[in-house]
């Protein structure tokens, strides 16, 4: 398996897009994803071809090219199982994402071209073994979402744009300086992950730099009080643009979080641990109260993906080989799940023409399978078992527990109280929109079309996949979590 | 003799064209556009000229130096006037005085190139005056408009004013040392009072040069008023030559006084960062705009040149190459812009994408880049100039640096918000883009996509640093 | 008390009472006057010091040159007689604090740096040996600085011929101030 | 009074260049402006030549930086001189304050 | 063993009905749907009642005791080294009784809707709701891991909350719907967290260990589940209680019963099925499961016995005051409920002590019948009343005769009349907390008495009283042969269930059903039974007296009573402090400043910082004046200000 694949087919089918004629604009996207979802799909037979072969190397698919030399810059790609779910993630939601906007006729083929390029950002994230070219992907998938948001949102949607734009950019600011700290506070002198995990960096620079790294990737991930893009980012962002913030761009942070600032320094990690709760933790209740008071569906759910967010970080905070599971398992049932929400939400907006929750009523009677996802979804998010949120928060929570402190306590029983606001919040909006007496004027409305209907069947089949049987992404995960557990007991 | 033109090849094939230019004028014989294609082609062999038979070595006793390095960055300035050749084809062909534009701009050049090769401050001072001199002529070349006069103006008068300054602490360290000479001078130096004082003296006339605020002032006023060639000739291939030189000045001549230049830097270059950043914010003519964005950037070519090590030397260069492709084509556009349609406001530009798709495209990418967006190189650019600057492990300046880079990412957004986003009645009429901008361009754009791609680009250029 | 010294004293109130004149008369034409004391002033002390050719050189180009083109540029844009416009006390004191300010400032370093005096021979700089280093391509030879001065005042040139030589009927409305 | 030597001229220099950028700082009028640089650049110039004659006599950089300051200052005063009277014929007044069209 | 295959069947039909049904139903089989359901229900029962017969006459008792049968097992989550959620299927004494008694109140509830829902839009989405529930509840009851417990449990509360919301279109449906899951889900976090501290301290999720870890008292995992404590409460107590919460709020016990009479809003088979019969019994179940670890803590022992108690008085009293007749049935599914949970609470392990364990599940056993057979009753009267209210019924015996003999003979088995089933289970349960409890026994004993009143109130109600005129203006379609009593399916359940509400207290549960798997004898004391079946007969009489013909004294008593009779016709106002609680202060004291606080201040302050910026460039912009003299003094100020800088401060 050639991981170089995964960056090129999307950048192939980018360029593709931009060539073409405005009508084949989408379907060569949707070829791209596709092939895109297929890849990924053998990424992962491939994956565990290897493990079951018994290759227990900590990154598979190994690839090294020279970059800058002389600044110990390489092209180091690799992947562990960690970086797999979040490929495959990436590949669902593109691929979705790409379908429902299958009516975007304003710019249609820059729209494409960006998403694809958003896709190609955090592809390359994913697989990348060097903090370089890791922060060159990060930084790649930044840029197209303000373009996403400014040109094909709606609402407030310059004000938006800039704020996440600017937001996210200091976020990996912050990240740009932490990596600096880490290239000469090791005294390496290399942006090598792993040849930088080898060595043991001294305290006081991961003292500096963890917070930086952590703060940075956070703000990417939702992290409390930097989490004030999400609102507005997403309600102001297009169907498409929504699904690939949640979706995936807050995934980046949470995979930054542990694959850099975690993995490379575990004193920094224990020494900002309980700040890192207290945040995570004020960011679920908090995000899962203010989402009760909103009215704007959009809204809804982006005050929810704060809230659920906050259970990635909560995760990577607690420092359990299972929390840590749990962490990575909620960042992909969570991409999935919101990706579907906002999919969702979208083609209910593109048929009612409003967000506001108040206005809306009944809909499962005009529009049931839409309805029938939206229930589905909806469930999700409040952690429903058999499906994906609910095996990730559990995961969480049984991690935070193993902290047999009053702290860790505290946090993981405040945590968990989210569960009930968020049943609160998910049954109001579920209630007022698809249930009750149908409104006056919705009664022409029409269900889901084929895309519609493809791209939410697609994104259930993923939350399913993991609800139902979690094991394999569990069997994916552990062990990358084992390796960063490992280091931060080896660490003294 | 021999060693002779190998050395000097580059001041010498440009004072051949300048020359040449100088006859045609006297002998009027073509039209502009014929001309202006005369003067491509020759610059073209200059810049080729560049990559052949570059040897180290010095002449004059010390007076001129050279080696790849320099060549190299004069190199640079000659790709940088070649494109500017290229990319104001539409102001040039309809200029009066075309040969002579040219001619002052290449005897400017050659300024620039004696100053990178200068071996003593004498002829650092006479080349520093025939790289400004010029300019400023340069910049009244908008001859029936008042601000053009107003800009020249500025330019001679401050640009004198700090000659004075320059000269003043010259005096002063040779008072204090006995010799001009730069490969003498390290060793005499020393942190005495007076000669920190000197050297401030010395670094407010390169920080004049460079719009280091506080000496930024007349730098937004010139490149408003200017012609948008000669803006971008002052903007780009001025600001890079001043910038190598400061580099080489400071780490080989000054670098006794490491300890308060390195203060200085950080100093000056936060300083410049956020004034640069704070002006651009509220700016509404883009030339204006352009100005306080390049001396935001000066402010981060300054965070490399804090580094003192060969890294810092390679970025700067790095990032001046990177710098000339974007800069040069964001001035393209403008200049392509005001001269057609003659509008400098940003306003002006909302809505462009609907109608000029290319132009939009160029200048985004042109802005990314600036803004250190990847893929754009400049990205890298930015990234190594912290780099270098982030190897004296000043944590504290590095996130200054990086949170101005934010920042910085706000205004240039803020174009891409008014060409892509913002709504307009009455946006600017397709603009027809002649073949040589349009090269221009694409050359431009290739640059700034592939210099930060292409590793080999940055380390070559460490390797002859 | 030697002649000399009182040749400095004089020479030294000479250029200092009119170089303020100069930035301080109101009347244009007497100030560039004063300039013109202030440089022959100059001169002076060139001369008291030994260097006559340095001497000769400010005379010729300054006092021939320099002067006499800001005379003529005077000539160009002002009514002989006229008075300049007052400028603000404000700024005139502003300017003359700050000035005092870093005038005392750069005269405290200055003596409190002690200079090294070398014992070198005295070379007298005969017009000769002036000349002929100046065009000497060896070490402490100027052939370079020269062919660039020399560059410099051709493109000076040129600038001075483009800028100052637009063609009239660009201005229609400008014609009265045309050149004389 | 003392034997005059270096310090004296010393003082007679630095003065003769504030006093240009007084003259920079408070005239009005351009031409005067120009003026007080060419004060500037001839204090400059009794600095090199007092250096040159009381510590470094061995060798003439100093005479010889004088001597190319001058040519410049030529330069620099024609160029500086065809662009006030450009302007001023665009303006009609070459008074300082009549240019400031650009700001802020 | 091919039984692990025919155990997982069991839960695996209904979840095929769901999936069948739930992909394809509306579209292609919408008519069918009912049968295809019920045909596999059936499969699924009839398996059920042949698993529960080999383990109760062929493997299950081993040397005299019931065992654990753990039938399979598979790793499902790994979460630790040592906790993992499996799913599997364990089976003892309780599950194999649950599996007999939730397929069979399913499968007649199956066959009820056939006839009840005929008609309907959404039929097949109803029988797939109907299957997935079942699912739900078979895989709770089966469950052999505490997690996987968990994981049904809210699975049994998702498919609870569709189907009382299956009339989506009715506001009152909806907010009943949220209502029931909200609550419940609230208890589950007491539930949820309840697992994490025991399995923090047993070191596992499966419940045979779990047990076993936490009753030895010798272990290591005992020690430390004792030794910690919290607020002066061992962990262990904690952990308890917290589970219990997860129970009390599935079993509508007080104070998280709130949500049970709303979900009356359902159709009224899933009333009978869910909300009588399964779910809420399965509090009780999940105190019966962890019965043995219960034990170890007397504290927790006392919440369950007093919640109980309490709950059954409460809900009894108010039960007297309802007029909706679902809503009584729903008090008093409570009240018996609570019967059972203090029964639970009043046990010990062994011989006759563990008597209210196997009373208690006795008594579950018997309640699903004749609670089943009441509101199955009761939905036949909606059915043809159209209506839930008493005021509109009246009289209805001689229209609806088989109802009329199979819900009296509910009546009498709940009051507790012998020889109907109640009247043993109840009696055993009385029994149970004779002993020891003596608040307890004789709450419960007026308790039983309400029960009766109640219930004969609700009886003469419906059945006798007045002859309505609502009935008479809608008898015209009524009258039809087919619409009357609602044909064979709806009369064959009421049938089956009136003969096990008669029958089943004969069975001698004490030989299958013990908290220690070993074989109790129960015998019948005569003496102590006078004393609740006077009682429950003086109930009777009051509400003959009453309520027979229709007069004018209830509403005089019921004045008499003053607010007392207002507080429980208001329900003791529980709802309005709820609504209280989550309007007022969750709403206005939590939500609103939380999302006013993002709003203003955390969003003020990324805003703040922006405009700052701007102010601030706003306020500098006259250093760029324009003016060149003063562009030139900044730049001498910035020299000689570095000067000095560096020369003398900064060195």
């Amino acid at each position: 398996m050639n991981l170089l694949l995964l960056i090129l087919i999307p950048l192939v089918t980018a360029v593709g897009v931009l060539l073409a004629a405005k009508q084949q604009a989408k379907w060569i996207a949707f070829g791209g994803a596709a092939i895109q979802l297929i890849t990924s799909f053998v990424l992962l037979a491939a994956f565990y071809a290897q493990r079951t072969a018994g290759n227990t190397t900590q990154f598979l698919f190994e690839q090294q090219y020279n970059w800058f030399p002389s600044l110990n810059i390489s092209f180091h790609l690799g992947v562990d199982g960690i970086s797999v779910a979040m490929i495959l993630l990436t590949a669902f939601v593109v691929i979705a994402g790409v379908l429902v906007s299958w009516k975007v006729d304003k710019m249609t083929k820059e729209f494409f071209f960006l998403l694809i390029l958003l896709s190609l950002g955090a592809y390359g994230f994913f697989i990348s073994l060097d903090l370089f070219i890791l922060f060159f992907f990060l930084e790649i998938a930044v840029i197209p979402k303000y373009l996403l948001i400014g040109i094909w949102g709606s609402g407030k949607k310059q004000y938006a744009a800039n704020k996440l734009a600017l937001l996210l950019m200091f976020g990996s600011a912050l990240v740009l300086v932490g990596m600096m700290g880490t290239y000469f506070g090791s005294g390496a002198h290399t942006f090598d992950l792993p040849a930088l995990a080898k060595l043991n960096m001294p305290v006081e620079v991961q003292k500096i730099c963890f917070p930086l790294l952590f703060a940075g990737f956070g703000i990417f991930t939702a992290l409390f009080p930097f989490h004030t893009w999400v609102p507005d980012g997403h309600s102001a962002a297009p169907t498409a643009g929504s699904m690939f913030l949640a979706g995936i761009s807050m995934k980046l942070g949470g995979y930054g979080c542990l694959r850099v600032a975690m993995y490379l320094m575990p004193e920094g990690a224990k020494e900002y641990a309980n700040i890192i709760i207290i945040l995570a933790t004020i960011a679920i209740l908090y995000g899962a109260f203010a989402t009760m008071m909103q009215q704007d569906f959009k809204y809804i759910n982006a005050y929810s993906s704060v809230s659920h967010c906050g259970f990635v970080l909560l995760g990577l905070g607690m420092l359990t080989k299972t929390a840590i599971t749990g962490a990575v398992m909620q960042m992909v049932s969570h991409g999935v799940m919101t990706a579907l929400f906002f999919a969702i939400i979208g083609m209910i907006y593109e048929r009612t023409h409003t967000r506001q929750v108040n206005e809306m009523g009944g809909l499962l009677k005009v529009t049931p399978f839409i309805s029938t996802a939206l229930f589905i979804v909806g469930l999700c998010s409040l952690g429903l078992p058999g499906l994906s949120g609910f095996v990730a928060e559990m995961t969480v929570f049984v991690g935070s527990w193993q902290n047999a402190d009053a702290f860790h306590r505290i946090a993981t029983i405040a945590a968990c109280m989210s569960i009930v606001v968020t049943a609160v919040y998910i049954l109001r909006a579920i209630g007022k929109v698809a249930m009750g007496p149908l409104k006056a004027g919705y009664e022409t409305i029409t269900d889901a079309t084929w895309n519609e209907r493809l791209a939410t069947i697609i994104l259930i089949s993923g939350i399913l996949a993991i609800g139902l049987a979690p094991f394999w992404l569990n069997d994916l995960v552990r062990p990358g979590a084992e390796i960063i557990m490992q280091k931060m007991s080896a660490s003294h | 003799m021999n060693e002779f033109f190998t050395l000097m090849k580059s001041e010498l094939v440009v004072t051949i064209i300048l020359f040449l230019l100088l006859f045609i004028k006297i002998g009027k014989g073509m039209s502009n556009e014929r001309l202006l294609v005369f003067i491509q082609v020759l610059l073209l062999i200059n810049f080729i000229a560049g990559f052949v038979a570059n040897e180290e070595g010095s002449l004059f006793g010390g007076l001129y130096y050279t080696g790849e390095m320099i060549v190299l960055q004069k190199n640079i300035l000659n790709l940088g006037v070649l494109l500017i050749s290229l990319l104001f084809a539409d102001w040039f062909i309809k200029s009066s005085h075309l040969p002579e534009f040219f001619i002052l701009m290449l005897s400017s050049l050659l300024g620039m190139f004696f100053l990178l090769s200068s071996g003593n401050l004498l002829m650092f001072y006479l080349s520093l005056e025939l790289a400004s001199i010029p300019v400023a002529a340069m910049a009244n070349f908008d001859l029936q408009k008042r601000t053009s006069s107003e800009a020249a103006m500025k330019m001679i008068l401050t640009s004198a004013f700090s000659s004075g300054i320059l000269l003043f602490g010259i005096s002063l360290v040779y008072g204090a040392t006995g010799t001009i000479s730069f490969e003498a001078l390290p060793a005499l130096l020393s942190a005495a009072p007076l000669q920190v004082m000197a050297f401030i003296f010395l670094f407010a006339a390169f920080a004049f040069k460079l719009s280091i605020v506080p000496f930024h002032l007349w730098t937004a006023d010139v490149y408003q008023g200017s012609p948008t060639a000669t803006t971008a000739f002052l903007s780009v291939i001025s600001k890079g030559a001043f910038a190598f030189v400061f580099v080489t000045v400071l780490y080989k001549v000054f670098q006794p006084l490491h300890s308060v230049w390195y203060n200085l830097i950080m100093l000056l270059s936060i300083v410049t960062m956020i004034v640069g950043n704070l002006f651009a914010l509220r700016q509404q003519n883009i030339k204006r705009f352009l100005a306080f964005s390049s001396i935001a950037q000066v402010g981060f070519i300054l965070v490399g040149i804090s580094s003192n090590t060969a890294e810092g030397t390679a970025s700067v260069v790095y990032f001046i190459l990177i710098y000339i492709f974007s800069n040069l084509a964001a001035f393209g556009v403008v200049g392509l812009i005001a001269s057609q349609a003659n509008r400098e406001s940003i306003n002006d530009y909302r809505g462009l994408y609907q109608t000029n798709k290319f132009l939009s495209w160029m200048i985004a990418l042109a802005l990314f880049s600036l803004a250190g967006i990847p893929p754009t190189a400049g990205f890298f650019g930015k990234l190594f100039l912290i780099k270098a600057g982030a190897s004296q492990a000043n944590y504290f300046y590095i996130i200054i640096a990086a949170v101005n880079l934010v920042v910085s990412l706000y205004y240039y957004l803020k174009i891409i918000r008014a060409i892509f986003m913002e709504p307009n009645e009455q946006p600017i009429a397709a603009i027809r883009v002649s073949f040589s901008v349009k090269l221009g361009l694409v050359i431009c754009a290739a640059g700034i996509i592939l210099t930060g791609l292409i590793g080999w680009i940055y380390d070559y250029i460490q390797l002859l640093g | 008390m030697t002649g000399s010294t009182i040749i400095f004293y004089l020479l030294a109130l000479l250029t200092l009472v009119s170089a303020v004149l100069a930035v301080t008369s109101r009347q244009i034409f007497r100030a560039a006057i004063y300039l013109l004391f202030t440089l022959i002033g100059i001169a002076g002390f060139y001369f008291w010091m030994q260097y006559d050719f340095i001497a000769a050189v400010q005379i010729i180009v300054y006092v021939g040159g320099i002067t006499v083109l800001i005379i003529f540029s005077i000539f160009l844009t002002q009514q002989a007689g006229e008075l300049l416009p007052k400028q603000k006390i404000g700024r005139q004191v502003f300017a003359a604090a700050a000035v005092f300010c870093s005038f005392a400032l750069v005269m405290l370093q200055m003596i409190n740096h002690h200079f090294t005096v070398t014992a070198d021979q005295s070379t007298t700089p005969t017009i000769a040996a002036i000349g002929e280093k100046m065009l000497a391509t060896t070490e402490d030879g100027y052939a370079l600085p020269f062919e660039v001065v020399s560059i410099l005042l051709l493109a000076a040139m040129i600038g001075c011929i483009v800028i100052a030589m637009r063609p009239e009927d660009t201005l229609p409305n400008e014609q009265d101030l045309q050149q004389k | 009074m003392i034997t005059p030597g270096l310090y004296h001229i010393l003082f007679i220099s630095t003065a003769l260049f504030f006093i240009g950028m007084y003259g920079f700082f408070a005239r009005k009028n351009l031409i005067t402006m120009l003026m007080s640089i060419e004060l500037i650049l001839n204090s400059v110039n009794l600095n090199f030549i007092a250096f040159n004659k009381y510590l470094w006599p061995g060798r003439l950089d100093g005479v010889f930086f004088t001597i190319f300051i001058i040519a410049i200052a030529a330069a620099e005063a024609a160029v500086a001189i065809a662009i006030i009277i450009n302007l001023y014929r665009s303006h009609k007044s070459i008074d300082v304050e009549q240019t400031e069209e650009m700001k802020y | 063993m091919s039984n692990a295959l025919q155990i997982a069947l069991i839960p695996l039909l209904p979840l095929a009905a769901f999936v069948i049904l739930g992909l394809f139903g509306n579209k292609y089989v919408n008519r069918s749907a009912g049968i295809i359901a019920t045909f596999l229900l059936a499969s699924s029962a009839a398996l059920a009642f042949y698993t529960a017969y080999q383990y109760f006459f062929e493997y299950g008792k081993v040397e005299g005791v019931y065992q654990k049968v753990t039938a399979f097992k598979y790793t499902w989550l790994q979460f630790s080294d040592q906790l993992s959620i499996d799913i599997g299927a364990l089976i003892d004494p309780i599950t194999a009784m649950m599996l007999v008694v939730v397929t069979f109140i399913s499968l007649l509830v199956h066959i009820y809707s056939l006839a009840y829902l005929k008609g309907e839009k959404r039929f097949a989405t109803y029988y797939a709701f109907l299957g997935l529930f079942t699912f739900s509840m078979l895989g709770l009851v089966l469950s052999s891991n505490i997690f996987q417990m968990y994981i049904f449990w809210e699975l049994v509360g998702v498919s609870s909350f569709l189907l009382i919301g299956f009339y989506y279109d009715k506001p009152s449906a909806v907010a009943a719907c949220k209502k029931a899951f909200i609550v419940t889900r609230f208890a589950d976090l007491g539930f949820l967290i309840g697992i994490l501290v025991l399995s923090f301290y047993a070191g596992t999720l499966d419940f045979n260990t779990l047990i076993e870890r936490l009753t030895s008292l010798q272990s290591a995992e005992f020690k430390m589940a004792t030794a910690a404590s919290f607020m002066g409460i061992s962990a262990l107590t904690w952990g308890l209680v917290l589970v219990f919460i997860g129970g009390a709020g599935k079993s509508a016990m007080f104070p998280l019963h709130i949500w049970l009479p709303d979900a009356m809003e359902g159709p009224t088979p899933v009333s009978a099925l869910i909300h009588a019969a399964t779910m809420v019994v399965a509090g009780v179940f999940l105190v019966a499961r962890l019965f043995p670890v219960f034990q170890i803590s007397p504290i927790a022992m006392d919440v369950v016995a007093y919640t109980g108690i309490i709950s059954a008085l409460i809900a009894a009293v108010i039960a007297c005051t309802q007029t909706d007749i679902k809503r009584v049935l729903a008090y008093s599914t409570m009240s018996q409920i609570g019967f059972m949970m203090f029964a639970l609470g009043v046990s010990k392990t062994g011989g006759e002590a563990g008597l209210g364990f196997t009373a208690s599940m006795f008594h579950l056993f018997t309640h699903a019948m004749f609670k089943a057979l009441l509101f199955l009753g009761a939905g036949a009267v909606i059915h043809y009343v159209h209506s839930n209210e008493m005021k509109d019924m009246g009289g209805l015996r001689k229209y609806l005769p088989i109802t009329h003999i199979t819900f009296l003979i509910a009546c009498l088995a709940i009051s507790g009349i012998p020889p109907f089933a109640g009247f043993f289970s109840k009696e055993e349960i009385l029994l149970a907390a004779y002993h020891h409890y003596p608040v307890i026994f004789y709450t419960a004993l007026i308790t039983s008495g309400l029960t009766a009143f109640y219930m004969f109130r609700l009886y003469f109600s419906i059945f006798w009283n007045k002859q309505t005129q609502v009935h008479s203006e809608h008898s015209a379609p009524h009258d039809s042969e087919k619409h009357g009593e609602g044909g064979l399916a709806m009369m064959l359940p009421l049938i089956v269930l009136a003969m096990a509400s008669c029958l089943a207290g004969f069975i001698h549960f004490g030989n299958f059903v013990t908290a220690d798997g070993k074989p109790l004898t129960t015998a019948l004391h005569l003496l102590f039974s006078v004393a609740p079946v006077v009682l429950a007969l003086a109930g009777i009489g009051i509400a003959t007296w009453l309520f027979l013909r229709q007069n004018d004294s209830p509403v005089k008593y019921s004045n008499k009573l003053g607010n007392l009779y207002k507080a429980a016709h208001q329900k003791f106002y529980i709802d309005e402090l709820y609504g209280f609680i989550t309007q007022k202060i969750i709403f206005n004291l939590v939500g609103r400043p939380a999302a006013w606080f993002d709003k203003n201040i955390v969003d003020g302050l990324v805003n703040e910082t922006g405009n700052g910026t701007t102010t601030l460039a706003e306020k500098i912009k006259a250093f760029q004046s324009g003016k060149v003299q003063q562009y030139a003094i900044y730049f001498l100020g910035g020299v000689m200000g570095l000067t000095v800088l560096f020369i003398y401060l900064w060195k």
